[in-house]
């Protein structure tokens, strides 16, 4: 509509609840869209299967951001202008942060299933709610883990984006309390590369006896690889970004063998999960992979609060996501902190056995 | 390469004859800027306003990297750093120092005149294919500089950057963005159109015969280097105020090749045509979004045909004699 | 052996040539005079298939090459030096005369046109690693012709090869393409040194505004009072 | 210290091996070929394709299929170079050299997005994977694979560069980079010269996708984006259009990359590589071995 | 204007291409350079004008020392020249090429063309006129709003000449501007150059045509392997054995080479 027609059409009380979601499904970060979308419209087929929500069927509407600040501006701008109810995407910090205010203006609530940057929870906006584990949540798990192995010289490695590097610097401060083990090396990476060889060189040097890599599956898989291929025998972490079964094709069976990895349960550790991983495997034809299960909380999620609020109206569905308590989700029951965030992250260590991820330490 | 000998008039030449007197006559500029003005009264929804304000911030970022390349053929291949100098400064004032957005202008403008001389002081000496590696390199390294340090907000950058005017609304910054880059879009004209850019004309073509004649050619290309940093900066300040965030993000190298195609595609040196590519690589993918997974492969098929129709651009540029320049012929005065 | 006729060439709007003819005999030195911007160089472009006509044909020892490609016109024998030398900047003076010989599959052949180049032309031997580039207008003058007879041409086409040269040389040149044509090779001569160009041809046309106006024998031109008023003074 | 250069070389290997392609191709029709670290990658899933349709045939041998495969991609990659060239960049001979840079970013989407439509844009996995022995060479750990890796590419660069320096092929290619029109005077023929030099790149930036594969494993669509951007860069410094130059440019970077993570840390490795870069050129305008030109006026 | 050249000297590598080489052009007088091709002339032009560094020796301007200063600033002091092999800006119009020549002098400033003050629109107007005005007086024939590099060889030749005098020089260098042009054109190219030097321009002018030399120059100097072997008035040059030996040949062009090939055909 132009500027001079005021004032939008009254809404159809039939027509679908949309959903809008952002995540990358061109450049650099193409790999991930998929996990996302396949997961969420999981979830919306199973709730449109039960009758949809309030009488109302939901509705997908994915946009590619490709992980480009303007790119996701534009398409939060063509959702909004399409009239999303909900937004459940976010995979981006650096791409997610412009479009708080797009989806703010237009009082659209936000369910971030993977962006997890401190910025975010920092703006304090209301709409905004993230239901990954925050940095803070996810190093907390990870230091305790290192201390309980007994590592002293711990390296820290990341990929120089801003979740990865949130979560490495954050580590790095947890590790420089006293007691605990020791930050050995603080080393960044560049992403899409083949060759770490300089990186290991260098972290080797240090002669660590733990490693935690914060980024993606596919620099993690070549770093286990060519760190088993330089000679380093002890253990390595990684963290919940490279929880995928792709990680360990890429570092090979025998060399991804043992690697722990910090991440909120899933359904390869939950009881009764299996049939969610089966009913993707059937869906997709692969495996899920990183933020699946939180993208498919998050339309789960987006669900039961417009459900409360009896409508899709923003500020009542933003109530009703305050008010939630106790809603069972991958990482547990959830009630939101002031920030928005997840109270306990729900973060477990878990370990590649026989070619796969299982649960190692629950931390309880 | 190929010969350059055609056969007689074809239907295709009446067709070019007609296209050249569109190309040629006054009034596509007006045009184009009165559709810009009305556009919100057709489509006022954000994402068509969200798409008309970047497309607005493309055309300058075009027309001002189109004075460095396409005025003085030196291949830029990291321009973005500029508009990141501009979009950084502005944002980190904006937001760590709560200044207004306009103040934070003229630091801009110093900033990028500084960035400018820094870069092309020691490098614009070198031959065109060392100084696109040169500037490459120098994108590279305004990125990655903002993506580590901890001012410029690291990997996410910095958010919040009020809008021009503090908070005001996206028609308003619209019509802003529209006014300010019409300037820019003349100004960058008429510069191409005078002495200085008859300098930066000869540069490209023959630096010794330009020499020659007293055009020092390491200053004129500075002066062209400063020109474009300047239009970078303020492109990057709208682009700030306008998404709100600045993040390392944008200013890749392939944001970098991006405003160059647009020059290319436009047709290089010439203003118009510069405008129109950046209308058209802004607005193209995103009218491609639809196709969804076949949207970057029909992009670049896309470009591939544009090219192969157009091969000096959309709309290239022009011997701009004006008839009544053509033809003026004064007696020769001798001097004493 | 070459027979030209008819033709037309349009540089865009400019109508360069108009119904230009001409043949060249086996054997033979053929001058070709003219004004600035007469159509010289563009005849000369056509026949060596750089520029393209748009009508007329060119046919070299009866076969049709209006058409064809510079490397095949080459291939056949017909050699062009042209206008302004355009000598390879940075390559050398012995690598640009390698080049000239470029469809000289025989190394030893080639070997040998390039030391006669150089006994032909002795600068060239002196100068022989030199970069083209940094060549004086003169010596690049000399590289240029030695490039093209390293092709070994039955048919040399030569575009103001005394263009730059010292008086002394334009003679050793003027002799030069006499003693090549001696041996067998025919010439086609474009000079602004009508003079010269017309002592060493046997015959001879003037070309004005793309057409040709004026030919015959070389002595008969040399005697024209038009030839002579415009070209020799 | 032998570690850090080692790495820095073997890296630096990949990157000579794309680089010449670029070079020799900006050598002739000074073209930006965006497109061809898409070659590199469109190699890499050749050969990916061939080992998983051959994998029953081999059996358990890791090398023998490897070369096979390796030959036949750069065949493939080869012919893929000079269609490109083909239908992007001959029809545009003439344009104003900028000109291709827009076909080339186009045809390098097409390849990426191509490949993204055909297989997905999840990275895929290499059948076969060159596993490692280690050495000890000089304090350095080196396995035999990286060895032999980048004794094969050697190997290629010094058979192209006696192809191209020591023929009248490499001059014809010099030729027609300084002057088309003289060049086809000459009798060269000028597209046919310009297809074998696609060919040629081509089909080493496939070797070198087909190797990466196999060492590194993982592949993806847009595995050729950095490295053609890496490469570019190596092509520029080794002195444009020289094929020693650019084979030391490949090293030269690898070894500034290996060094600048070692002094500086990962994320400012590049700021170190390329700050060096432009320091040198700021001393050295013409490249590594490139040519110092006094043009005449 | 005034150009005294003194012990110039200039080696690539091992080559000296120019090797003590003194000369001067007085206030408003045409000397003619003349030698051998690769005798060091243009590369002479090149050390006065800044296109080359001198390895050794002094070029002075009215007196002052400008050896080692960069083209730009050459021509800032009132030299203009012509390039050997022509340098025009070939996709500029023909306007525009000789506009060039005012850069110097034409007083406009950015900011003029930003805001199009009346300043710029006077400049701008002169600038065209200019133009016209040497076009004019050059005598062009041919498109003037046309790209330079469609003119043929003889008009490009005088463009770079209007191009140059567009410039105002007090001190013009011509490199060979008679190459490629037919007898009528020299002459009107002898009569161009006169004219020129009526405007009170000095002139230093390289040509192998000797007709145009001995007609135009009030002196002639000879150079030899980089060295000068004769200096004097055109006359006494011509007859100097050293220039008969090393240049002209026994005798003038047109009989030399009868002499050489005979009459024997034509
Ligand atoms: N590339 C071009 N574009 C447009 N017009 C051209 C081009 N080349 C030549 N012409 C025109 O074609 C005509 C013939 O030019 P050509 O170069 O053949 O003349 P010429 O006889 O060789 O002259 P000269 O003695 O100056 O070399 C001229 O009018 C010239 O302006
Ligand atoms: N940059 C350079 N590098 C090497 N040698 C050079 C360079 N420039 C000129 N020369 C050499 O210096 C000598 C003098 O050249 P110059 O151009 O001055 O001769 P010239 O007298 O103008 O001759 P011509 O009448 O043929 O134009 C030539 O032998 C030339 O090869
Ligand atoms: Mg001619
Ligand atoms: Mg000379």
């Amino acid at each position: 509509q132009g500027l001079l027609d005021k004032g939008g059409k009254a809404e159809d009380k039939s027509s679908p609840i949309v959903l809008g979601m952002l995540v990358p499904r061109s450049g650099g970060e193409a790999a991930i869209g998929p996990y996302m979308t396949n997961a969420a419209q999981l979830a919306v087929d199973e709730i449109n299967a039960k009758g949809g929500v309030l009488g109302r069927k939901l509705e997908l509407r994915p946009e590619d951001d490709a992980c480009d600040p303007k790119t996701a501006t534009a398409a939060a701008n063509k959702l909004v202008s399409s009239g999303v109810h909900v937004s459940v995407g976010g995979y981006c910090s650096g791409a997610t942060l412009p479009t708080l205010p797009v989806f703010g203006k237009a009082n659209v609530p936000m369910i971030i299933p993977a962006a997890n940057s401190q910025e975010l929870v920092d703006q304090r906006q209301k709409h905004v709610f993230l239901i990954n584990g925050t940095g803070t949540q996810q190093t907390d798990a990870a230091v305790a883990f290192m201390t309980k192995k007994g590592a002293k010289n711990v390296a820290v490695m990341h990929d120089n984006t801003s979740y990865s590097k949130d979560i490495a610097v954050q580590t790095g401060k947890d590790l420089a309390e006293p007691g605990g083990p020791e930050q050995a090396i603080l080393e960044a990476v560049t992403a899409k590369e083949s060759d770490y060889g300089a990186n290991v060189t260098n972290v080797m040097a240090k002669k660590p006896d733990f490693i935690y890599w914060t980024g993606y599956f596919q620099e993690g898989g070549l770093l286990i690889r060519q760190f088993r291929q330089a000679g380093y025998k002890g253990p390595i972490m990684v963290a919940d970004g490279s929880v995928s079964p792709k990680l360990i094709e890429i570092a090979g069976k025998a060399d991804a063998e043992g690697v722990y990895a910090t991440m909120t349960q899933t359904p390869d550790t939950l009881q009764g999960a299996d049939a969610w991983k089966t009913a993707y495997k059937s869906k997709f034809g692969s495996d899920p992979g990183p933020y699946s299960n939180q993208s498919y909380d998050a339309v789960r999620l987006a669900a039961e609060a417009i459900g409360k609020a009896g409508g899709t109206d923003g500020a009542k569905v933003i109530a009703a996501l305050e008010a939630i308590d106790g809603f069972q989700m991958f990482s547990g029951p959830l009630k939101f902190t002031p920030e928005h965030t997840l109270t306990k992250g729900g973060f477990q260590i878990l370990s590649v056995k026989g070619g796969a991820f299982a649960l190692e330490d629950a931390l309880a | 390469m190929s010969a350059p000998g055609t056969g007689g008039a074809s239907g295709l030449d009446r067709v070019s004859g007609f296209a050249r007197g569109l190309f040629d006559s006054r009034w596509p500029g007006p045009v184009l800027l009165l559709a810009a003005l009305l556009g919100p009264f057709v489509n006022a929804t954000p994402y068509a306003l969200n798409l008309m304000t970047t497309t607005a911030i493309s055309v300058m970022l075009a027309v001002g990297l189109n004075i460095v390349v396409g005025y003085c053929g030196l291949l830029d291949l990291g321009y973005a750093a500029f508009f990141a100098v501009g979009a950084y400064t502005s944002g980190v004032l904006a937001t760590r120092f709560d200044w207004p957005l306009l103040a934070t202008v003229p630091v801009v403008l110093v900033a990028t005149v500084i960035a400018g001389i820094v870069i092309g002081g020691p490098t614009l000496r070198l031959r065109s294919d060392y100084l696109a590696i040169v500037t490459l390199g120098f994108g590279e390294i305004i990125r990655i500089t903002a993506n580590n340090l901890d001012v410029t907000g690291g990997p996410s950058g910095i958010h919040g950057i009020p809008g021009l005017f503090g908070g005001e609304d996206k028609v308003v910054f619209y019509y802003a963005t529209v006014v300010i880059v019409a300037l820019a879009v003349i100004g960058a004209a008429r510069l191409g159109r005078s002495r200085i850019g008859r300098a930066w004309r000869f540069v490209r073509e023959d630096e010794d015969a330009a020499a020659a004649m007293g055009v020092s050619p390491y200053r004129v290309k500075l002066a062209a280097y400063i020109a474009g940093a300047v239009w970078g900066g303020l492109a990057g300040v709208l682009f700030g105020a306008h998404l709100s965030a600045v993040s390392p993000g944008s200013f890749r190298f392939l944001d970098s090749a991006l405003i160059l195609m647009a020059v290319v595609l436009g047709g290089m040196g010439s203003n118009p045509g510069v405008v129109l590519g950046a209308i058209v690589l802004a607005v193209l993918p995103e009218a491609l979004r639809d196709l969804v997974d076949w949207q970057y492969f029909v992009f670049g098929v896309l470009l591939i045909l544009v090219m192969l129709v157009r091969p000096q651009g959309l709309w290239p540029a022009r011997s701009r004699e004006t008839p009544q320049d053509a033809a003026r012929a004064v007696r020769p005065e001798v001097r004493a | 052996m070459l027979e030209v006729s008819g033709l037309d060439v349009h540089y865009g709007g400019v109508h360069a040539l108009r119904g230009m003819s001409l043949t060249v005999g086996e054997g033979e030195i053929v001058a070709l005079l003219g004004n600035n911007g007469a159509g010289k160089t563009t005849t000369l472009s056509a026949i060596s298939g750089l520029v393209r006509p748009s009508a007329g044909t060119i046919r070299f020892d009866g076969r049709d090459i209006t058409r064809a490609s510079p490397p095949d016109i080459v291939a056949a024998g017909l050699v062009h030096v042209p206008e302004g030398r355009r000598i390879f900047s940075t390559l050398t003076v012995h690598e640009n005369l390698q080049l000239g010989g470029y469809l000289v599959r025989d190394q030893s052949v080639l070997r040998s046109r390039v030391e006669r180049v150089y006994e032909l032309l002795p600068r060239l031997a002196e100068r022989r690693d030199q970069h083209g580039g940094t060549l004086s207008g003169g010596e690049q003058q000399m590289l240029a012709i030695g490039r093209g007879l390293v092709a070994g041409p039955r048919l040399l086409l030569l575009d103001e090869p005394s263009m730059g040269l010292a008086p002394l040389v334009v003679a050793a040149v003027m002799r030069l393409i006499a003693d090549i044509n001696a041996e067998g090779t025919a010439v086609l001569l474009v000079e602004q040194n009508a003079r010269a160009a017309l002592r060493i041809a046997h015959r001879g046309y003037v070309i004005e505004s793309g057409e040709g106006s004026l030919d015959g024998p070389a002595g008969d031109l040399r005697a024209d009072p038009r030839v002579v008023e415009a070209y020799l003074g | 210290m032998s570690q850090l250069i080692w790495n820095g070389l073997f890296v630096g290997a990949f990157y000579s091996l794309v680089a010449l392609g670029y070079s020799m191709v900006y050598g002739i029709i000074k073209l930006l070929n965006f497109a061809h670290g898409d070659l590199y990658m469109l190699g890499a899933f050749a050969g990916f394709a061939m080992l998983g349709a051959a994998g029953g045939v081999f059996g358990s041998m890791t090398l023998l299929p490897l070369l096979v495969v390796l030959v036949l991609t750069m065949a493939a990659t080869g012919l893929a170079g000079v269609a490109l060239e083909r239908v992007a960049y001959r029809p545009l001979r003439g344009a104003p050299r900028l000109s291709l840079l827009i076909t080339a970013v186009g045809a390098s989407f097409a390849l990426e997005y191509g490949m993204h439509l055909v297989a997905g844009a999840d990275p895929r996995v290499y059948p076969v994977r060159l596993g490692g022995t280690t050495l000890d060479l000089l304090g350095a750990r080196v396995t035999v694979q990286q060895l032999v890796l980048v004794l094969i590419a050697v190997a290629l660069m010094i058979v192209l560069n006696v192809l191209v320096t020591r023929s009248r092929e490499g001059r014809a290619m010099r030729a027609i980079a300084l002057d088309p029109r003289a060049a086809r005077l000459m009798g060269i023929d000028v597209d046919a010269v310009i297809s074998r030099a696609f060919f040629l790149g081509s089909a080493l930036a496939g070797a070198a996708g087909v190797m990466a594969g196999a060492y590194y494993g993982k592949i993806d669509f847009l595995m050729g984006f950095l490295i053609g951007l890496k490469a570019f860069t190596a092509a520029v410094i080794g002195g444009i259009g020289n094929i020693p130059g650019t084979m030391l440019g490949g090293l030269l970077l690898g070894l500034l990359e290996s060094f600048g993570t070692y002094w500086l840390g990962g994320e400012w490795r590049d700021v170190f590589a390329f700050g060096v870069l432009i320091l040198f050129l700021t001393v050295r305008p013409t490249g590594l071995l490139g040519e110092r030109v006094t043009e005449r006026v | 204007m005034n150009l005294e050249v003194a012990d110039l000297r200039l080696s690539f590598g091992g080559l000296l291409a120019i090797d003590g080489l003194s000369f001067g052009v007085g206030e408003n007088e045409i000397v003619s350079v003349i030698g051998p091709n690769g005798a060091g002339k243009t590369s002479a032009f090149n050390c006065v004008t800044g296109f080359y560094r001198p390895t050794a020796g002094r070029i002075l301007l009215d007196g002052q020392d400008v050896s080692g200063r960069r083209p730009e600033q050459i021509a800032a002091m009132g030299v203009a020249r012509t390039f050997q092999n022509l340098r025009l800006f070939g996709e500029l119009s023909v306007l525009d090429n000789v506009r060039a020549g005012t850069h110097l002098w034409s007083r406009q400033r950015a900011i003029d063309a930003l805001l199009h003050t009346p300043r710029f629109r006077r400049t701008e107007n002169e600038v065209t006129d200019e133009a016209h005005r040497w076009l004019d007086f050059v005598g062009l024939r041919g498109d003037r709003a046309g790209p330079a590099r469609a003119l043929p060889y003889g008009e490009q030749r005088r463009v770079e000449i209007a191009r140059a005098l567009a410039r105002r020089p007090s001190l013009l260098l011509l490199d060979e501007p008679a190459a490629g042009l037919n007898h009528s054109e020299k002459a009107e190219m002898t009569d161009l150059i006169r004219r020129i030097r009526e405007l009170g321009i000095s002139i230093a002018l390289i040509e192998h045509d000797m007709g145009l030399v001995m007609e135009v120059s009030e002196r002639v100097v000879v150079l030899n392997f980089g060295r000068e072997i004769a200096d004097g008035p055109p006359e006494q040059v011509r007859r100097d054995p050293q220039v008969i030996e090393a240049y002209l040949g026994r005798d003038a062009e047109d009989s030399e080479i009868a002499e050489i090939i005979g009459d024997g055909h034509g």
